[in-house]
């Protein structure tokens, strides 16, 4: 049998001899399964409890977007991109939204920047808010969900508001926005981080000093931030290995040059850590938003673009950082209304390449804790 | 409260005891065997509180019933069953063995029709209610010694278990 | 036969012990049909309070706040379609609920609600309530097997192992408790249910005072170990729902889950009447030997009037705050209704031939709902402790310290009775 | 009829010879360790059993005493026994007595 300590980190392949020994047990976890976060399924050899090995199968929800893309123009496809990480729909808008502009050579007008900022990082919090609450269900804390539900619908509240959707929100067209902002938005949007800068202390009383909590957390899932590297995990996952990887700070986008913001990183990057990181990120979120919102100029919210877009010939890659990790897309243009290739760089599937290795000798409830933390949506994996 | 009843029971409580125990040797599957020693074992527990012995009917239902069985069903889960329940059951000396128990049974009523008068027919007066207690007095006196080797005796199953069951230590 | 059943009311013992038959009986069909009612009301109880602690607001349909809820779930699940697995083994898979819910009611059978209140004292009482209760992990086992299946498997593995090793360390606090009933002047202590707490109202303490912290420390042991032992949150790993699906009972579905449900909560119930017949004092009342005499056993049986009349007017102030659309008029008045119920058998109680003969069940039950609301408020805080870390907790720490409180207990009861009573 | 309504310590010992012979006939015949080490209890509790009535019949204690000593060698019993067990299972994926026969001459 394998030893899992001494499998080399990056030993990914299935050991051999898979299924003789007797005291193997494989089962299939999901893809209903109450903790996998929709249709994943993985198949775990246990010895007992201690997970030997797992293979992700993924596919369940697969919708074709990146064919789709294909096939529609540029503007017709910005909705769809919504459909992939639902939690986080206007991040993956913002990143399509900012790729095509690269591609016509475009930008937007600051007024524009600084909404999208605001709506990006109130949905990060939205979306990390999801992540707690879910995450401490499947640990087996079942209240935090409710609290990080109620006020994640303050948020989904101003969404409703400025474009009329809650979760694919469609917020952003290419070249800058398509609304103006609703009267009283930045009162609604201050009044929110006044009301939710208490409500982050409240739930890190619920977790972060719960013995049970911390025996759950720590030491569970390590990754190291080679392996991370290795592997193309990224987001919050990378940072609490050490790695201060932020695009946002690396390759900055929109205008979050202007803002001043922490990365926050963790040393073990284990699941605990990365509990850790998720909640210095709603603070630094907040504190982005504070800024943002004193200072959004007067102007023009959309840049003049062609109506019938027909990018030159050529292909642009362009990366934000979305609540999950690097989304990247790239866009190759032939020149015509439709786009000639799309591929999606979606976080949560890059993510998930590192269940195996952080599960291995762990037991059946840390692949549960693990699943968890690495904050997968499966619309996004699958795509 | 004097016992009511008493043939009626332990006739009753004897029957169940011994088509349990047909069961467990005849049952393919370990599992049905397990429930049936289960069954056996508390009436066994029944029939002790008939004999006026409470504190062992109740430790042999607390170790018995809940302590080994559950062992034993805890291993049979970890052994696969299926493959064994489609082999043969009996093993090839089953002839002889059934002889042998035969004259051991034959052994067993010869000593008991011989000797049947010894037995008195009435049973000596027993007060119940301070039963714990004597056994208790005759564990850490009288029998300290056996009790001592009896703790030892499990210390070693213990060792004993984990080294056996263990893949590696 | 009239005089058969007379004869009984005047005694002071419990029937079985007394040998009167019909009044056993009686005992064994109220006691089973209160069940049945607390457990129902548990249920109801539970959803809301986790409800309000999560900030919602729990069942509200059926009937005023949910309370006819539990009625409606039960018709459910009775109505609903009993699966079997195609593979399961049919027999074990039918009899495992009913050795569970067997070993959850037996239990009841030497449960002192009051010195009378019981159906019969055993001399080996607390050793027969703790061997009982620890045939349920049989039925719990079979169930897993016999489902075929491997969540149900691993979920029985689970949960087998964690009741035998919790029943390691129980049973030592339970010991150390016993050994505190030796305190008097024979030195004979008791396993008797009865005996226990007559042994606390002696010796004017109730056990988990006695010995300081050594008591308290015996209790908690008990009280970690009980919550295992009846696979609730935090160490419900058993039925962990976001691991296993729902553990041993995955695949069992209708009137059979609903039993597995019912002996889940009769048992919380029966290993609290444990805890509050060991440590709490049983069916004392507060302060029995410190406020003492006709004048305060006269205001304390007053409380359980008191109780029912407060939940009457609960009732009341609840039924005033419903909304006043016509829809909620039967709801208004049910509410009401039952708050008149509720009132009127707290005036009953108010009666004091009445309140004498049940203040001891209304103290044993306000003790064992504390513990019940205990069970609520983890299920609402905690998360769920990992297999290995629910072993290394039962083995590592409570054992020793069990053990070490064993010990100490017998240590210092030597050196009282030498050194202080010689 | 008498005799048969009258429960003498007889009664006992003949329930408990009935008792043993099932578990010999058990441990002799069947292939299974598992049903095996059940057989041994059967013989084991009859052996409790006369002690048992042997204990009610002379008005002592020691038989209950040696009971409560026979349990506690039939845990250790099926402790070691069943280790034992799943060490075979492991090496040689079977549970039939009569392939233990490496140490036969």
């Amino acid at each position: 049998m394998t030893d899992p300590n001494t499998l080399s980190h990056l030993d990914l392949e299935t050991p051999e001899k898979p299924f003789l020994d007797a005291n193997e047990l494989v089962i299939n976890m999901g893809p209903q399964h109450p903790a996998t976060h929709g249709v994943l399924r993985v198949i775990l050899r246990l010895d007992g409890e201690k997970v030997l090995g797992l293979e992700c199968v993924i596919g369940y929800l697969h919708r074709g977007v990146e064919k789709i893309g294909e096939n529609r123009t540029y503007t017709m496809f910005n909705p769809y991109v919504d459909r992939m990480d639902y939690v986080a729909a206007v991040s993956n808008g913002l990143g399509y939204c900012e790729t095509v502009e690269k591609l016509l050579n475009v930008e937007a007008p600051p007024r524009a920047q600084y909404v999208r900022v605001i709506l990006t990082e109130l949905n990060r919090i939205a979306s990390h808010q999801l992540w707690l609450g879910t995450h401490a269900l499947d640990i087996g804390a079942i209240t935090p969900l409710f609290y990080t539900f109620r006020d994640r619908e303050e948020i989904l509240k101003i969404f409703e508001k400025y474009c009329g959707a809650r979760l694919t929100t469609h917020a952003f067209r290419i070249g800058g926005l398509q609304y103006e902002t609703y009267a009283g938005f930045e009162k609604e949007v201050k009044n929110f981080l006044a009301f939710f800068r208490p409500k982050i202390d409240e739930y890190e009383e619920l977790l972060t000093t719960n013995r049970i909590w911390l025996e759950r957390t720590k030491n569970v899932g390590r990754i190291s931030g080679e392996d991370c590297i290795a592997l193309g995990v990224t987001g919050p996952v990378l940072r609490a290995s050490g790695v201060k990887w932020d695009v946002r700070k690396a390759q900055p986008y929109a205008n979050y040059k202007n803002f001043d913001f922490d990365i926050p990183t963790g040393q073990k990057g284990d699941t605990y850590d990365r509990y850790l990181v998720r909640m210095a990120e709603m603070r630094q979120s907040v504190r982005i938003v504070e800024q943002a919102i004193d200072s959004i100029p007067e102007g023009p919210i959309i840049a003049k673009i062609p109506k019938v877009m027909k990018p030159a010939v050529g292909e642009v890659y362009h990366s934000i950082e979305a609540p999950k990790g690097e989304l990247g897309y790239f866009i190759v243009s032939d020149g015509s209304t439709q786009p000639y290739r799309v591929r999606v760089r979606p976080p949560s599937f890059v993510n998930l390449q590192a269940l195996d290795l952080m599960c291995r000798g762990q037991l059946v409830a840390d692949v549960i804790a693990v699943i968890g933390t690495l904050d997968i949506v499966l619309g996004e994996v699958d795509r | 409260m004097a016992p009511v009843a008493t043939p009626f029971f332990f006739y009753l409580l004897s029957g169940i005891m011994l088509i349990g125990g047909v069961l467990v040797i005849t049952r393919k599957n370990p599992v049905h065997s397990a429930l049936a020693l289960i069954v056996t074992l508390l009436a066994q527990a029944s029939i002790y509180l008939m004999l006026y012995a409470p504190f062992v009917a109740g430790v042999q239902i607390i170790l018995y019933a809940g302590g080994i069985m559950v062992l034993f069903l805890f291993v049979i889960m970890l052994v696969s069953v299926d493959r064994v329940q489609r082999e043969r059951q009996f093993n090839s000396q089953w002839v002889v063995g059934i002889i042998a128990a035969t004259a051991l049974g034959g052994l067993f009523m010869a000593v008991y029709t011989k000797g049947k008068d010894i037995f008195p027919e009435h049973a000596l007066p027993m007060v119940e209610s301070d039963n714990t207690q004597q056994i208790a007095m005759k564990l850490y006196g009288q029998y300290m010694f056996a009790f001592e080797i009896a703790s030892l005796l499990l210390l070693v199953a213990i060792i004993g278990a984990v080294v056996m069951a263990k893949k590696r230590i | 036969m009239f005089a058969y059943i007379k004869s009984y009311l005047s005694s002071a013992q419990t029937p079985g012990a007394a040998g009167n038959m019909f009044w056993v009986l009686v005992y064994i069909l109220v006691i089973f049909t209160g069940l049945a009612i607390a457990v129902m009301l548990m249920t109801w109880l539970e959803r809301k309070v986790l409800a309000h602690m999560q900030v919602r607001l729990g069942p509200m349909r059926v009937g005023p706040h949910g309370l006819l809820q539990p009625i409606a779930d039960s018709l459910k699940l009775l109505l609903k379609e009993d699966i079997m697995p195609a593979e399961a083994d049919a027999f074990v898979f039918w009899i495992a609920p009913f050795i569970v819910v067997l070993a959850a009611f037996t239990v009841f059978v030497v449960i002192p609600f009051g010195p009378t209140h019981a159906i019969t004292d055993m001399n080996i009482g607390i050793l027969f309530m703790l061997g009982v209760s620890s045939l349920s992990v049989l039925g719990i086992v079979m169930a897993g097997w016999a489902s075929n299946s491997h969540y149900p498997l691993i979920g029985a593995l689970r949960s087998s192992a964690q009741m035998v090793s919790y029943e390691v360390a129980m049973g030592l606090a339970v010991v150390s408790a016993i050994l505190m009933t030796s305190l008097n002047a024979e030195g004979t202590g008791t396993l008797s249910m009865i005996g226990i707490v007559q042994a606390q109202l002696a010796q004017h303490e109730w056990f988990i005072f006695k010995f300081f912290p050594l008591g308290l420390i015996a209790f908690f042991i008990f009280a970690v170990a009980m919550i295992a032992e009846t696979n609730r949150a935090p160490f419900d790993l058993a039925e962990a729902e976001s691991e296993l699906t729902a553990g041993f009972h995955t695949e069992y579905s209708g009137f059979r889950w609903s039993l597995f449900f019912l002996s889940e909560y009769t048992a919380m119930i029966a290993v609290s009447s444990i805890a509050v017949t060991l440590w709490l004092g049983g069916w004392l009342r507060p302060f029995p030997n410190l406020l003492s005499g006709p004048t305060w056993d006269r205001a304390f049986s007053l409380f359980p009037g008191i109780a029912f009349l407060f939940l009457a007017a609960m009732c009341f102030f609840n039924a005033t705050r419903m909304p006043k659309h016509p829809l909620f008029r039967i709801q208004t008045i049910g509410l009401a209704v039952f708050g008149i119920v509720l009132g009127l058998i707290g005036l009953i109680l108010f009666i004091p031939a009445v309140s004498m003969r049940v203040q001891d069940i209304f103290w044993f039950s306000a003790k064992v709902g504390g513990f019940m609301y205990l069970y609520i408020w983890y299920r609402g805080t905690f998360p769920r402790y990992r297999f290995d870390q629910l072993m290394q907790m039962g083995w590592k720490v409570l054992l020793p310290l069990g053990l070490g409180v064993l010990i100490l207990t017998a240590g210092v009861a030597l050196l009282q009775q030498k050194l202080w009573h010689p | 009829m008498e005799s048969m309504l009258h429960i003498t310590t007889l009664h006992y010992l003949v329930l408990g010879a009935a008792l043993f012979l099932l578990g010999v006939i058990g441990v002799l015949t069947r292939r299974n360790v598992v049903i095996v080490l059940m057989s041994i209890e059967l013989i084991l509790n009859a052996v409790n059993l006369n002690l048992v009535a042997f204990s009610r019949m002379w008005g002592g204690l020691h038989g209950q005493v040696f009971a409560i000593f026979v349990i506690t060698d039939a845990a250790a019993e099926a402790a070691v026994g069943l280790g034992i067990l799943i060490a075979f299972f492991r090496n040689k994926e079977t549970v039939n007595i009569d392939e233990v026969n490496l140490l036969k001459w």
